[in-house]
């Protein structure tokens, strides 16, 4: 019975801690915190809050797929679509359509909804791998598209800037980045926002349900599609809008974005930061974007360039070093960093126990 | 005519290096339930171990070539093996890690050929028949198109009498579902799955050296381009059937060839869009038994 | 800081101009990358006569790796520019190029962009200029293969990327324009079987055929070529590409005509010689796009020496317009669109041992492969 | 006792698989208010008839009528919510959550809004505290926290009876309740079965090897064998048939 | 008395970090069978699974056979089984995407198993050969299960739960099977129905929250009403209730 009553009190410590935070990341422009080694330079410099910035846009994206992943236990290999389109759409309308900037970003939005709703109706009449792999289809369609570049909408390989026409002042230029970075924050608040009000809801509990168990949730008289339809489309959506910021930050969209690594980037970012957990994700996307970033400056590094070719050769490949990371986090921390952190204080979340949503693929 | 035959046995050419990979990556999908990504990484290090052998021998006589697709096999079952005895086995029933251990093995390894042997591809040469031509009806047919069909004709056989003729089909089929259970029947599983990796990895270290006398050229990155095509056809297949995946792959490569010549370059369109129409029709896939 | 005043040194005691190289030194472009830096390297230690110093004022030179990821070289430009770099130069990567010089244009920066060939980086924005070629004088020299081209077909063999798509039309608008039919068979990006495609150029029965291919499948597509007999029928251009290639050719190599942004020894030209001293020193080779490090050097130096090095307005002017001396010889920046305009080659691969050599049938002089002028 | 109209009635019910007949033409109907025993060897199809009945498995032909209304073609869920609860032979519950939360989503479907994304569950609220009475009925109370998954066997029978018991079903099948029950268990859960059927006046149907459990506590008993339903009748009747003795009881009894 | 042939002294065992058996100690006499008793969720799987390995343990167990004692604590499970020791596992897992004749086939250790004794056992098996164990009724999976462990000669025989779900006919059939397996083979059950516990078992072992609380003949402890009662919560007129099925 400890756990009925910390059920009340515990979340108002922890919303009154995450409010501290945001406060606290919200004043981090006018601040002059230097960590040499993981920032470029102090807070307050374009570089660092580009960086801290991109490393939010990217924990918004972890927390969407985490929605879905996490959550729903669907585990989706084309979330990268929606991104996409937030991207995408947003730079298209603004391009080619001549919207204004708050029509583009409604008509953006609609779309990415659509396409949700449509792929997801779709893909989760099948479950398992072949949800994961209809996803993936889907996805790699998308990227079919935009690389095929039809009607020179999308620039294929060459990418789609942001055409700043209707874009206001105070998003343009490095010296706007402060501008930016609240930007990004309050997207991350709000996917956060959402995220836990859904998981929180009732709705979120019987998505919780179908994960574990979906033909008992049948049994007690729930029909469990359209729960996770309903999942799919928040996450889906959710996704749609960090991919408009990021263009927004980025001033650029290229084909990477719908591509199937980007997906597999979000599966390590949610499992480095612990599945199942909402911060877990949080913590994975912004560890993950500061060590992808940061280890290539690592990687050509003097420090490196002068090891002996044993050495030398592995550490600077970036993506050597992370992928070992990724494994060694895999073999000796289960439940990630998050998991580490819910043992150490002991306040479980649900379970001590990573997720075992891909048991069901077997 | 003869371009319709082209396209059919050029096609049956490049199914028969997706079923080279896709070939271990069902075995492997048999023995763990999980999609191995590190897959590509086996047939790369093959294909560049086969380099190796070729590149110091003289590429182009016969003995040489058998001798990199030998070698080619024994790294890729090497390099499989290591895999399942250093990281797959400490996640003992953990299916999600052991799939992200593989994801967090194909990135680091990539990135270490990169280091190797560069980012630049490797351009490599066979004995003079592989680059020639042989006429079928009319149409000229590159050589090493039948050698690949050839050898993964020999890898089917060779994998399903395997199955057949020795307790391993059952003992993977049982350790999937099962493991613990299937060493309370006294069963070394743990010895059994270290073989059926080591197999998977060397199908893909032959499909490795193939694969860049196919491509012509050797990178890091031939073996992930590949994997995503081994996925949809295990998939289409139906997952843990090797002959599904062996159907599978002739499918989707043949189909291919024709969407991409005759429907405007829509091959990857079309093989995607026969996957989603496949396993929502037949979520199993193929041949798949149903879950 | 104080305006530069008329002394021997005059830059002594200003602060070191930062200037900013994004390009490649892992990834997949990670070859192309070491070749622009190399040259860039080389283009510095001759543009300052060794100094490292413009004018006595210091450079403060940052190399980023862009890791072949536009958002890692958006992130580096924005730290540069947030950290007052108002200079930025680099990268092979078209898609990257254009991210960067969107960048350059919100910021009112100099970006001078590297080997990236995209015609669309040329008249991008007034803030981007380029240092290497583009797609249309690739083009253009292809045509100079074959003399009269009046009632010619020319069938251009590409990817279906932008890459591809901007040689047929690059083609169709510089060889169209002299008389020629073209046509374009553009092969799926991700298709790894090229027999059938190569059959069809066959039976199209071309004049000419331009390839234009990018990126590790080439081995593969020439073997195709080979097979199907297409170099017995018709005459073939493509562009040469780096040294690592060469044996991406293999049997086509003596037959095809290349046409050639720059290989090691093209130019005959006396830098062109400094340049390959300086690289022997470090045991380095001059390459494809060595001369694309060199030139954005020169030009950086050139833009310092008469903006100043604070004022980007004034570097711009600088630049507009000005014609210098290089590694591949005479190069003008077009002021209009800030195209380079500069020769081009024409080139053969010859056997020797295991591997082959480049060498040069002809140069082809800058007017001729001019691109037309972008608005 | 049956002669008012049936709650439940399933007619020529068939089930084929592959070459295999797995019900052979059931016909079975059970009046409202009646505990119906359905025993039977292993293999005879009791299983399946439950399955066929709650919309697991469709069958090959025949009808089910739920309040005389026919449900052949609906979905689980929809028969769910039309008032039919089971539990599984082998325990099927939400091993992730606690035993506490797997009660209360069932109370919740009860209750009504269970999709609901602007309502929260919590300590205070009518599901909770409903589900809370279930846990402590079946004699659970002291593992309302515990993960649902890593009860023991027996204790997960018991969260099956208490997940049914919330979702106050009018029909309730029971896939062997007492399979694996310490027997020291088994009278209190016999008691809660009593009080889930006389106390509130639900129908029950039972499959059961608890031979005497099923004797004392049913008012009617259906032997299945070989996919057919070889007798329907009293259990006294049922007992004294010799085919039954022959097919079911063996020499124990 | 001569010696037992599984002496556990101190067995501890853990389920994902969470100590669910503690310090038990007991033996298994070489011939006969011992019943292993106690509630739900007392630990008496876990005991089974500790001996074999299945799950992380500490203690000594030791295993005497054809004069040399082993040492199971410091084996693995395959070995362990190859020892001679028969397992038939509380829920039954058989292999369901192998069918019927498959699973046996897996289950074979020596090269002369005895499939007609299992065949002569469980005729429904033999004709459902070549069907997908997963589609059998969960008593024909019952049967499976301890038809995988009977189709080998063994030393011991480590049964848990075996007439569980079984229908009062083959429960009659399976005590029988067991009793005739007994006759040669010393057995460790796990069983709830008291009456089987009373037809087959020669000792009795009691668990109560992860230790053994009482050891004896069973005999003695099914004649003890107060025991019964204090240890498996049976109440005297209930006893038939639980007993007879
Ligand atoms: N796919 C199938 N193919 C062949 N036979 C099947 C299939 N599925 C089920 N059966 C058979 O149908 C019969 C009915 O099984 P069911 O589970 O309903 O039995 P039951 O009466 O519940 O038995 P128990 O008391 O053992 O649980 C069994 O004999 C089973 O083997
Ligand atoms: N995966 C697990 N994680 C944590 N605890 C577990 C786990 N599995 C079982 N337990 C606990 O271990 C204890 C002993 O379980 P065990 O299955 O050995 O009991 P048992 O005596 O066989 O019970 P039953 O008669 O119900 O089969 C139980 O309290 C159970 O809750
Ligand atoms: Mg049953
Ligand atoms: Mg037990």
């Amino acid at each position: 019975m400890t756990r009925v009553r910390s059920f009340l009190s515990q979340p108002l410590v922890k919303w009154g801690l995450a409010g501290i935070l945001v406060a606290f990341l919200a004043i981090v422009p006018m601040l002059a915190i230097d960590i040499p080694g993981v920032f470029p330079g102090p807070t307050y410099t374009p570089g660092t809050l580009q960086l801290l910035a991109f490393s939010m846009l990217i924990a918004s994206l972890a927390l969407s797929y985490h929605l879905i992943f996490g959550v729903a236990g669907l585990l989706s290999f084309g979330h990268a679509l929606y991104f996409a389109i937030g991207a995408y759409g947003l730079g298209i309308t603004l391009r080619h359509f001549g919207l204004e900037l708050l029509p583009a970003i409604v008509v953006t939005f609609v779309a990415g909804l659509f396409v949700a709703a449509a792929v997801g109706a779709l893909s989760l009449r099948v479950t398992g791998i072949s949800f994961a792999m209809v996803t993936l289809a889907f996805a790699q369609a998308g990227s079919v598209l935009v690389r095929k570049n039809p009607g020179k909408l999308t620039g294929g390989d060459e990418g789609l800037a942001l055409d700043t026409t209707h874009v206001p002042d105070f998003f343009i230029g490095v010296l706007q980045t402060k501008n930016l970075y609240w930007l990004c924050l309050g997207v991350l608040v709000l996917v956060f926002l959402v995220t836990s009000w859904f998981e929180r809801s009732r709705a979120g509990h019987v998505v919780a349900a179908t994960r574990e168990n979906e033909l008992r949730v049948r049994v007690i008289g729930i029909r469990p599609y359209f729960v996770k339809l309903l999942t799919f489309v928040i996450g889906g959506v959710l996704a749609t809008l960090v991919g408009m910021a990021y263009l927004l930050l980025q001033s650029s969209a290229t084909q990477k974005l719908v591509s199937a690594d980007f997906t597999l980037t979000l599966l390590v970012i949610v499992v480095l930061g612990g599945v199942g957990y909402r911060w877990g994700a949080v913590i994975g996307g912004i560890v993950y974007t500061f060590l992808d970033q940061r280890l290539t400056a690592f990687a050509s590094s003097d420090a490196v360039s002068g090891l002996p070719d044993i050495l030398r050769v592995p550490l600077s490949q970036p993506l050597f070093i992370l992928g070992t990371l990724f494994i060694l986090v895999v073999l000796f921390l289960p439940g990630g960093i998050a998991g580490v952190g819910a043992r150490l204080s002991r306040s479980r979340m649900r379970a001590d126990e990573p997720r075992t949503v891909l048991e069901e693929l077997t | 005519m003869s371009t319709v035959i082209l396209l059919l046995i050029t096609g049956l050419g490049l199914g028969a290096l997706y079923f080279l990979v896709a070939s271990g990556l069902s075995l492997i999908y048999g023995l763990m339930g999980v999609l191995n990504f590190a897959h590509g990484s086996f047939l790369t290090l093959g294909a560049f171990a086969g380099w190796e052998l070729a590149r110091r021998t003289g590429a182009d006589n016969w003995l040489s070539f058998v001798a990199s697709v030998l070698l080619g096999a024994v790294v890729g079952a090497v390099f499989a093996a290591l895999t399942e005895l250093l990281l797959i086995r400490r996640l003992y029933e953990r299916h999600i890690e052991q799939v992200l251990v593989t994801v967090g093995l194909a990135l680091s390894s990539v990135a270490l050929f990169d280091g190797i042997w560069g980012t630049d591809p490797v351009y490599v040469s066979g004995p003079s028949w592989m680059g020639g031509t042989t006429d079928v009806f009319g149409a000229s047919i590159p050589n090493n198109r039948f050698v690949l069909i050839l050898a993964a004709v020999l890898v089917l056989l060779g994998i399903v009498l395997f199955l057949k003729y020795t307790r391993f089909g059952l003992i993977i089929r049982a350790g999937v579902e099962n493991r613990s259970m299937v060493t309370a029947l006294g069963i070394d599983v743990r010895r059994a799955f270290t073989v059926v990796f080591a197999i998977g990895g060397a199908a893909a270290g032959i499909g490795g050296v193939l694969a860049a006398s196919y491509y012509g050229y050797v990178s890091s990155s031939i073996g992930g381009s590949l994997l995503i095509f081994a996925f949809i056809v295990t998939v289409i297949g139906g997952l843990g059937s090797l002959s599904g995946a062996a159907i599978a792959a002739a499918l989707v490569a043949v189909l291919q060839q024709f969407a991409n010549f005759y429907l405007g370059g829509t091959g990857d369109f079309v093989v995607v869009l026969l996957l989603a129409v496949v396993l929502l029709v037949r979520p199993s896939g193929l041949l798949g038994s149903k879950a | 800081g104080c305006a530069p005043t008329e002394q021997a040194n005059p830059g002594a005691d200003l602060a070191p101009v930062k200037v900013a190289i994004i390009t490649s030194t892992t990834g997949p472009l990670a070859g192309y990358g070491a070749e622009y830096t190399q040259g860039f390297k080389a283009g510095l230690d001759y543009a300052t006569d060794g100094t490292g110093k413009v004018d006595g004022r210091a450079l403060d030179i940052s190399y980023v790796d862009d890791a072949g990821d536009a958002d890692k070289a958006v992130s580096a430009a924005k730290d540069a520019i947030g950290g007052g770099t108002q200079i930025i130069a680099g990268t092979a990567s078209s898609g990257i190029a254009l991210a960067v010089a969107e960048q350059a244009a919100q910021n009112k920066i100099l970006y001078i962009s590297g080997p990236a060939a995209a015609d669309a980086i040329t008249g991008v924005n007034e803030y981007t200029f380029r240092s290497g070629r583009q797609t249309m004088q690739d083009v253009a020299t292809a045509g100079t293969f074959v003399g009269d081209l009046a009632g010619k077909k020319v069938l251009v063999f590409a990817q279906d990327t932008a890459f591809g798509q901007g040689n047929v039309a690059g083609v169709t608008a510089v060889l169209g324009a002299k008389g020629a039919t073209v046509t374009g068979e553009l092969v799926p990006e991700d298709a790894t079987e090229f027999t059938p495609f190569a059959q069809k150029v066959s039976d199209a029965n071309p004049d000419m055929v331009f390839v234009a291919w990018a990126g590790a499948t080439t081995g593969a597509m020439w073997q195709a070529l080979s097979q199907q007999g297409i170099f017995e029928k018709f005459p073939v251009v493509t562009g040469l590409g780096d040294i690592a290639s060469f044996g991406a050719y293999g049997e086509a190599s003596e037959k095809i005509s290349f046409l050639n942004h720059y290989f090691g020894g093209a130019a005959g030209t006396d830098i062109e010689k400094t340049m390959i001293t300086y690289l022997d020193k470090n045991g380095e080779k001059a390459d494809l796009f060595t001369p694309d490090g060199f030139v954005a050097a020169q030009m950086i130096v050139h833009a310092i020496k008469e903006g100043g090095g604070d004022d980007v307005a004034k570097m711009i002017k600088s630049l507009e317009g000005w014609s210098f001396d290089s590694v591949k010889g005479k190069l003008t920046i077009r002021a209009e669109d800030h195209a380079l305009l500069q020769p081009m080659f024409q080139a053969k691969l010859k056997a020797s041992g295991d591997t082959y050599v480049p060498e040069l049938i002809k140069i082809v002089d800058a007017d001729t492969v001019a691109p037309p002028v972008t608005k | 006792m049956t002669d008012n109209q049936p709650v439940l009635a399933a007619e020529h019910l068939s089930l084929q698989i592959g070459g295999a007949r797995i019900l052979d033409d059931v016909s079975l109907s059970v009046s409202a208010g009646e505990m119906l025993g359905v025993i039977g060897p292993n293999g005879a199809g009791k299983t399946t008839l439950f399955n066929l009945i709650s919309g697991v498995i469709a069958p090959t032909s025949g009808t089910i009528r739920l309040d005389g209304r026919d449900v052949t073609n609906e979905q689980i869920h929809a028969r769910a919510r039309a008032g039919l609860g089971r539990t599984f032979q082998t325990s099927s519950l939400f091993n992730g959550l606690s035993a506490l939360e797997n009660v209360r989503l069932a109370a919740q479907v009860e209750l009504g809004g269970s999709l609901s994304i602007l309502r929260f569950p919590h300590r205070g609220d009518r599901a909770t505290s409903v589900a809370l009475e279930r846990l402590d009925e079946v004699g659970l109370a002291h593992h309302a926290d515990t993960d649902a998954g890593v009860l023991s066997h027996g204790d997960k029978r018991k969260l099956e009876i208490a997940m049914l018991l919330a979702t106050d079903p009018k029909v309730i099948l029971l896939d062997e309740p007492m399979a694996g029950v310490a027997s020291g268990d088994v009278p209190g859960l016999v008691e809660v079965i009593r009080g889930l059927h006389k106390g509130a006046g639900r129908t029950v149907l039972m499959v059961e090897h608890h031979i005497e459990v099923i004797l004392g506590l049913v008012d009617t008993v259906a032997v299945m064998h070989h996919g057919q339903v070889l007798a329907h009748d009293t259990p006294d009747a049922v007992m004294a048939n010799p085919a039954v003795q022959n097919a079911y009881l063996g020499d124990v009894a | 008395m001569s010696d037992p042939i599984l002496s556990v002294r101190g067995l501890s065992a853990r389920i994902a970090g969470q100590q669910v058996v503690e310090d038990v100690t007991f033996d298994v006499p070489a011939t006969g069978v011992t019943a292993l008793l106690g509630r739900n969720g007392v630990g008496k799987t876990s005991t089974i699974k500790g001996v074999l390995g299945l799950i992380e343990r500490r203690g000594e167990v030791t295993f005497r056979a054809g004069g040399s004692a082993v040492r199971l604590d410091r084996l693995r499970t395959h070995r362990i089984v190859q020892l001679g020791i028969g397992y038939v596992p509380e829920d039954r897992e058989v292999f369901s995407k192998l069918t019927v004749a498959e699973n046996l086939r897996l289950a074979e250790r020596s090269s002369d198993p005895r499939r007609e004794f299992v065949a002569e056992l469980f005729p429904d098996l033999v004709a459902r050969s070549n069907q997908l164990a997963g589609t059998l009724s969960g008593g024909q999976q019952q049967m499976l299960s301890l038809g995988r462990a009977l189709i080998n000669t063994n030393t011991l025989l480590l049964v848990d739960e075996p007439t569980k779900g079984l229908a009062p006919i083959i429960v009659s059939e399976v005590a029988a099977a067991l009793a005739e397996a007994a006759k040669t083979v010393p057995v460790l059950l796990v069983e709830q129905n008291l009456q089987v516990v009373r037809q087959l078992a020669t000792d009795s072992i009691v668990i109560e929250g992860g230790r053994v609380v009482h050891t004896g003949p069973a005999a003695q402890l099914l004649d003890d009403e107060d025991m019964i009662r204090r240890f498996l919560g049976v109440h005297g007129e209930t006893t038939g209730a639980g007993a007879t099925a």
